[in-house]
């Protein structure tokens, strides 16, 4: 099964000037390609979603820096403290952890094993000595699909899903309706929780019901449930919003477009860091000015979404456009 | 909230209910099987991810989603083998052995996806049913559209309980697998042979479970993900002694539950200021209150769950 | 006195062989994903061993699925099928973190002991609702307790939700425990905590009251014969309560020493399947509770190891899961077949005397 | 007269246990052959391999000439042999008609043909006197009507040779002399039947040849008409039977149970007691004879708690107990050998000694503080297994691992070791041996002598002439009748139990 994790990948880390030499964790001087470093994921690799993507990360890692990452799956949140120790004690140089959920586990377990440095992703702090993060401002992708969706609505009706209502999803849910209420503010926005990663068939049922209330659009952030939702719009010939994945192909003619994550990128940034001993000990937040965030189009949509879309970004990377998710 | 309960929202609900029904009563019915003739059978949730995956494979191989519906079939016959094996000649521990078929089922079926498609970012598609509208029947207003523009896999689930019926009460078939349930000892000593009866009636759940998850993933979806069947093994499970052991009762269990959880998805979505997570509760609740107001002292095959030992 | 000997030996010989057996095929599936059997094993059956927090682990592991195993165990002794020490495991953490959260702040001792019967109370009740539905209505207690499963699981995202949230109010997850209610560790260094021994004394309880007390003797009559029970005066309704209620509360205490022991917060979808864990530790020690602990310990040995397996070789989760299977089924097959096995040992003996 | 069935050699081992050992029986076409032995002989275990359901360790068996091999009883029927449980093989939720013709798909096909079924049925029926309401389910007959269903069954499937375990167990004389009559006309058809009892009386009645068993080998195989009873219990038990003499005269004390207008109401709304006024005193037996199924389970379970009366009031010791629960009543001192031991008499996964506390576990001394004392229950068990001469391989033995006859006086001692003020003893010996009924009539006599009331509820007239002072008839759940022991008249009262005035 899958674990509760945060959803949202991010991209190259920022270049950020390094300061002095102070804690760097890896030595620049023997990097004879010998690295050895972990990806620890929080669910299954063939998950459709986060954890996949991550995968990705790890083949492009291997392909482009020809540096070979291990990886696990399933970790349970009871073992991470556990795992963090073991590749610790065996002198990793860097290890992955694929969620915000890890961040306590590697601050508790950090400080024992200063040669490794932990990298956990989607979150927006670190720690000295060896505890990075990178958070994803994922609210910016839902951003953007609120806008394809509100320029593609008959009905002003759109739906969105999502897994839990953890903060990135509920964020991004949120700013999908932002967006979407900024279009047009008489547009409604019916947003669902169905606690499940993968409960496939209750994304379908889900957005099914949201299409015979009325909404034209749907939008989902919950990995494989997103898959339902799309067959959903597909049955009831609604249009849905692509997310993470490139999706457009699970179902063309009724994705307009898929908003992607470069999780793979941001992966090899990191990996980047590491050899040229540029890793450091602190949060960063990335969103489409980091280049995390991307467009996958179809030619469905015409050029006047294509610029809304575009102004928006600019917006967004200006940071003119606030995060609507204040949390509870 | 206001135009929600009119005629429309009733048709979409009860449709909605219909398939959300489905692939618990495919699943209940063969738990029937196999309950009747005395073996507790929690391993339906793996039987049917088993299912779900071969139905996909079957499918993605032949291009054709009936022969994935075969395959299915056979795959899921084929894992209520092992599970015969541990439980009717062997005697371990019906419950345990689901368990542990549960866990095997989550394994094999994630394995094997991964040595045939590799690990992928958007899933394997392949061939699978489209909603068939009965002529004539499915004109009818309401109830046409309701129960006659569904999928094949749908009538085949509903066509399954009378024929279920009349297997069990009118035929020396039925009648051999009802004997077994109860008094297996009397069973064999008018000569039917218990080990091959319940084999033969686990047999029968697999295939049936593994027409479930077909359901799932040939007449919902045409693509297979982990562990899409999330739980409704078990609430086939539930169905199936909630439903008195009775083809009819298990058909009203699966609906019950079906319309629980349609009705759950939509009350979330009109609004209402119920934390979620509560009306995700309701088909569970309405399950428990069910098989206490309704049910009540149920009457078990007397010999479900005890191995046959002479 | 030679006889003796050959059949305890049976008795640890036929699980080992049984596990041989299971990793055996487990290999035929390495070997399609490139990975040599020998290492792997070498990881999973060794890779505790190479250092003290490793070691430590397998005993953090079993902690909760020995106490879901008593809880299995307890009601099955009693005639009942628990299969909700999932939920009331889960229940059992709700009460503690409540507890934890609010009384953190007192001394260790008094606040670990609020958790602890807290966490005791509520499983308590997660395990009677469904026992009183039994005894009153003749409520399947296999179906309500599945049920309660879904409903507990719900519960907690629902508390971590809204009323639970951490005070930043972010995370859906509480705020920690007041660190005088972490249990404390007995292995300095490890995360092996104090849980470890509660649940090897409370199982020492269990084993006594089931069989040691006329109070326990009551509720194992119920169990075998309830007509015959209640023939001989014992009321069947209240036994069935005061079981499922037993039952809940051992499930409830695996809520409390993963919270206080491990998590020190509330979060979904914690330490899922430990109920299921349970089961099977129940049935492979066949439901008593010396080998209820032994068995949690060889399943928690069989889940570090294969996350050391994971971690050494890259073996993926799911092989891990289809050998953990195979070593349940093949390991309860072959306790099934020793009396066969030792019968015919025996009848040969005979005929040779 | 030729030879139907010769099974040579048979040896079976239950473990290391010989249930058969070198069995030789040679059964005749066209004779009634009977099998006796006491309790745990080897009876049920040699006819079991006949029929296919155990698998002999040894040895061969003809059927006809022909040198079988059965691999199941399905291989047994298909002989012609048919097979009478010692415990009924019916399924209780079934209907008569399911129960008949359940296996026999291959024959009858696969479809129920119900209205062909029944005529067949019926008249098979008919032919032997034992008609049957097709349409009940088993389970609401009374023991005597499944009796008929089982045969019933048998014959339907054509048996040529068929075994009886015990059919006499829970007849009344008149079931009894029935059920002896069919088995005559179907002898004389040329059927062989095998008859398992443990009344002699009845095999020197009906048998044609006798076979014994001890230890699980033959002690004899002789005709009826070269033996008496006598002989046969000193082959059966290796002694000789000492029927111990009863003194006529009794001293009544107190009145300890008095019951007026009792009356129950089953499921159903029938009433099962029907307006029952009785009285017994400390020092005597009160029997109650009467037909199985006439309210005289009800009658004992009203009177101990189990059930609840509709109307009426039981006093005993002169308080009022019609509400009471079962647990006071235990508590004030009333013993209950019940009908059915492995339903209500004993847990049978617990040990022997564990079974033998079942009523007293709280109590001290077995208890101390909040634990047993082990010391005490095993003393106790020892002395109990000794004093009443109970075979088991020790006290921690299951008592499921015990013959039914000494399941039995694990119950009859458990309950009358306490001197119980009131004993109710239900069927106290069915299906138990000769040596142990005997035991088992000492006993209840003992209990009388010093001083409890015994309501005895019996089946079995000859138990109730021996063991009663006064004697009273059941009918549809009422008293018909109640006389004097000195009125006894086996005749009249089993008019009486018939419904005849
Ligand atoms: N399935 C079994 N497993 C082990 N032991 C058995 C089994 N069946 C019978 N026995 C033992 O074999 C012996 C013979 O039993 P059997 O039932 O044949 O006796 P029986 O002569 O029919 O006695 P009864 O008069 O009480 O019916 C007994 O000691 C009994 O305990
Ligand atoms: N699992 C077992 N192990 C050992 N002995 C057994 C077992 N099951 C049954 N027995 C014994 O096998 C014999 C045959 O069983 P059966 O049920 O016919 O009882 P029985 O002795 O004939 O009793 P009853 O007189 O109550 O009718 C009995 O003596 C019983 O105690
Ligand atoms: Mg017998
Ligand atoms: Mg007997």
């Amino acid at each position: 099964g899958t674990q509760p994790k945060d959803e949202a990948p991010a991209a190259p880390a920022a270049p950020a000037a390094s300061d002095d030499g102070g804690e760097t964790t890896s030595t620049p001087e023997d990097s004879g390609k010998d690295y050895k470093i972990v990806l620890l994921l929080p669910g299954p690799i063939n998950d459709q979603g986060w954890n996949a993507t991550a995968y990705e990360g790890l083949q492009m890692v291997e392909k482009d820096l020809g540096i070979k990452m291990e990886y696990i799956e399933s970790v349970q949140q009871a073992d991470f403290e556990a795992v963090f120790t073991d590749y610790g004690s065996r002198g990793y140089d860097l290890v992955f952890a694929h969620g915000t959920q890890f961040y306590d586990a590697a601050v508790n377990v950090g400080p024992q094993f200063p040669d490794t440095f932990y990298m956990v992703i989607n979150s927006e702090e670190g720690q000295e000595p060896n505890v990075g993060g990178i958070g994803v401002r994922e609210w910016e992708g839902g951003y953007i699909a609120g806008i394809i969706a509100a320029m593609n609505t008959d009905t002003k009706k759109m739906g969105a899903i999502g897994s839990f209502p953890f903060p990135v999803i509920a964020g991004t849910l949120d700013a999908f309706e932002a967006a979407a209420q900024r279009i047009d503010p008489e547009i409604q926005v019916t947003k669902t929780y169905v606690n499940s990663w993968e409960d496939i068939q209750k994304g379908k049922e889900t957005a099914l019901a949201m299409a015979e209330a009325g909404s034209d659009v749907i939008f989902c952030s919950a990995n494989e449930v997103g898959l339902g939702s799309i067959e959903a719009s597909k049955t009831k010939g609604v249009k849905a919003v692509g997310y993470i994945s490139p999706q457009n192909e699970v179902a063309p003619g009724t994705v307009l477009s898929s908003v992607t994550y470069n999780t793979p990128g941001l992966f090899k940034g990191t990996v980047q860091q590491l050899i040229d001993g540029e890793l450091k000990p602190e949060g960063v937040s990335l969103g489409w000015a980091d280049g995390v965030l991307d467009m996958q189009w179809t030619d469905d949509i015409g050029q006047d979404v294509k610029d809304a879309v575009y102004e928006a970004i600019e917006e967004l990377k200006a940071g003119k456009i606030e995060n609507p998710y204040k949390g509870e | 909230m206001k135009d929600i309960f009119n005629i429309t929202f009733l048709i979409a609900l009860l449709s909605a209910s219909i398939r959300l029904s489905v692939p618990i009563l495919f699943a209940a019915l063969g738990g029937m099987y196999s309950e009747k003739s005395g073996v507790v059978n929690i391993g339906l949730e793996g039987m049917m991810l088993v299912g779900a995956f071969a139905g996909v494979v079957g499918s993605y191989f032949t291009g054709s989603y009936w022969i994935g519906t075969i395959v299915a079939v056979l795959s899921g016959m084929l894992i209520a083998a092992l599970f015969a094996l541990i439980t009717v000649k062997i005697k371990i521990n019906q419950i345990v052995s689901g368990v542990a078929i549960n866990l095997l089922a989550v394994g094999i079926t994630s394995f094997f996806y991964r040595a045939l498609f590799g690990i992928t970012t958007v899933p394997i598609t392949v061939n699978a049913f489209s909603p068939v509208s009965i002529p004539i029947l499915s004109d009818i207003p309401i109830i046409g559209e309701i129960l006659f523009k569904q999928t094949a896999l749908v009538y085949i689930a509903f066509i399954l309980v009378p024929i279920s019926h009349y297997i069990f009460y009118k035929t020396s078939l039925g009648l051999n697998i009802r004997t077994v349930g109860e008094h297996p000892m009397a069973a064999d000593t008018v000569g039917i042979p218990v080990e091959k009866v319940r084999t033969a009636c686990v047999l029968i759940s697999g295939a049936l479970a593994g027409l479930g998850g077909s359901f799932l993933s040939l007449g919902q979806f045409n693509m297979f993900v982990d562990n899409m069947v999330s739980g409704r093994g078990f609430i086939a499970v539930a169905a199936v002694i909630f439903g008195k052991w009775s083809p009819t009762g298990v058909l009203m269990a699966s609906l019950i539950f079906g319309v629980a959880d349609a009705l759950q998805i939509r009350i979330q979505m009109s609004g209402v200021s119920i934390p979620y997570q509560f009306l995700l509760m309701f088909p569970y609740i309405l399950t428990v209150v069910a098989v206490t107001g309704i049910v009540g002292r149920t009457t078990s095959p007397k010999a479900l769950g005890t191995p046959y030992e002479k | 006195m030679k006889k003796f000997d050959i059949f305890q030996l049976l008795k640890i010989l036929i699980p080992i062989a049984a596990v041989f057996l299971a990793l055996l095929l487990g290999s035929v599936l390495l070997l399609f994903i490139d990975v040599n059997p020998l290492e792997a094993y070498r990881y999973l059956i060794f890779g505790n061993f190479t250092n003290k927090y490793n070691t430590a682990e397998i005993f953090v592991k079993s902690t909760p699925i020995i106490l879901t195993g008593l809880a299995f165990t307890f009601a099955f002794r009693t005639g009942l099928f628990n299969i909700g020490g999932e939920g009331q495991m889960f229940a059992g953490a709700m009460a503690a973190v409540f507890v934890g959260l609010k009384t953190g702040h007192l001394s260790p001792f008094l606040t670990i002991s609020l958790s602890l019967i807290g966490a005791i109370i509520a499983g308590a009740i997660w395990g009677l609702i469904p026992g009183f539905l039994k005894g009153i209505f003749g409520s399947s207690e296999i179906i309500v307790t599945i049920m309660f499963n879904y409903v507990a699981l719900y519960l907690i995202s629902y508390l971590v939700d809204k009323p639970l949230r951490e005070s930043i109010g972010f995370y859906p997850q509480t705020d920690l425990i007041g660190k005088n209610a972490f249990l404390p560790y007995v292995v300095p260094n490890t995360r092996l905590h104090i849980g470890f021994v509660i649940a090897v004394i409370i199982s020492i309880i269990v084993y006594i009251i089931l069989w040691k007390t006329p109070f326990g003797y009551r509720l194992r009559a119920v169990g075998f014969n309830p007509d015959g029970a209640e023939y001989s005066g014992m009321s069947i309704k209240k036994s069935i309560i005061i079981s499922m209620a037993i039952s809940g509360a051992l499930a409830g205490v695996a809520g409390f020493t993963e919270i206080n022991g491990i998590h020190h917060r509330l979060l979904d979808n914690f330490s899922k399947n430990v109920g299921f864990d349970g089961i099977a530790a129940a049935l492979l020690g066949s439901a008593n509770p010396a080998g209820v602990v032994v068995s949690s310990i060889l399943l928690g040995m069989l889940q570090t190891g294969s996350n050391s397996m994971q971690r050494g070789v890259g073996v993926p989760a799911n092989i891990v899961s289809i050998i953990q299977a195979m070593i349940i089924i093949l390991v309860l097959a072959g306790n099934m077949l020793r009396p066969k096995l030792e019968l015919y040992m025996r009848r040969k003996e005979k005929v040779i005397e | 007269m030729n030879t139907i069935l010769r099974m040579v050699s048979i040896s079976k081992y239950f473990g290391t246990l010989a249930a058969n050992e070198d069995v030789n029986l040679e059964v005749k076409k066209g004779e009634i052959h009977s099998l006796l032995g006491e309790n745990g002989a080897g009876k049920s275990t040699l006819m079991n391999v006949l029929y296919g359901l155990y698998q002999p360790d040894k040895g061969e068996i003809f059927f006809e000439d022909k040198k079988l091999n059965l691999r199941s009883s399905k291989d047994a029927i298909d002989l012609g042999i048919g097979m009478i449980h010692q415990h009924f093989m019916l399924v209780p939720v079934h209907t008569v008609l399911e129960n008949i013709i359940m296996g026999m798909g291959k024959e009858k096909g696969l479809v129920i043909k119900e209205e062909k079924l029944k005529k067949e049925i019926s008249e098979i029926a008919k032919k032997y006197g034992m008609e049957i309401s097709l349409d009940s389910k088993v389970g609401n007959l009374s023991v005597g009507q499944q009796q008929r269903v089982e045969i019933v069954k048998a014959l339907y499937r054509g048996a040529k040779l068929l075994i009886m375990d015990e059919p006499t167990a829970v007849l009344t004389p008149q079931e009894t002399e029935e059920l002896f009559t069919t088995l005559k006309i179907m002898a004389e058809d040329g059927m062989s039947i095998i008859l398992i009892t443990h009344k002699l009386k009845e095999v020197m009645f009906v048998c044609d040849r006798v076979t014994v068993l001890r230890d699980g080998k033959v002690t004899k195989t002789i005709d009826t008409k070269d033996t008496n009873e006598l002989e046969l219990a000193r082959f059966m038990i290796g002694r000789e039977l000492m029927p111990i003499e009863r003194k006529q005269e009794y001293k009544v004390g107190e009145p300890i149970l008095e019951i007026e207008s009792l009356s129950h109401e089953g499921e159903k709304g029938e009433k099962s007691l029907n307006d029952i006024s009785l009285t017994v005193n400390s020092g005597e037996v009160l029997g109650i004879a009467g037909v199985d199924g006439n309210g005289q389970k009800e009658l004992a379970e009203v009177i101990v708690g189990l059930m609840k009366a509709s109307s009426g009031t039981i006093l005993l010791d002169g308080k009022d107990i019609t509400e009471n629960t079962i647990e006071e009543i235990v508590k004030m001192g009333v013993g209950y050998i019940p009908e059915d031991r492995h339903k209500r008499g004993l847990i049978l996964d617990f040990s022997v000694s564990e079974n033998l506390i079942l009523k007293d576990y709280y109590k001290k001394p077995y208890r101390k503080t909040l634990f047993f004392d082990f010391n005490v229950i095993n003393k106790h068990a020892d002395d109990m297994i000794s004093k009443y001469s109970i075979k088991t391989p020790g006290r921690h033995a299951e008592a499921k691992k015990l013959s039914g006859g000494n399941q039995q006086k694990v119950v009859v001692a458990r309950e009358i070791h306490k001197l119980p003020k009131l004993l109710i003893a239900v069927q106290p010996t069915r299906g138990v041996d000769i040596g142990a009924t005997e035991f088992i009539h000492q006993e209840i006599i003992k209990a009388k002598e010093d001083g409890a009331a015994v309501l005895l509820i019996s089946t079995e007239l000859s138990e109730i002439n021996y063991l009663s002072d006064r004697i009273a008839v059941i009918y549809k759940g009422g008293i018909v009748g109640e006389m004097d022991k000195s009125d006894f008249d086996e005749n009249r009262i089993g008019l009486m139990m018939a419904g005849a005035n």
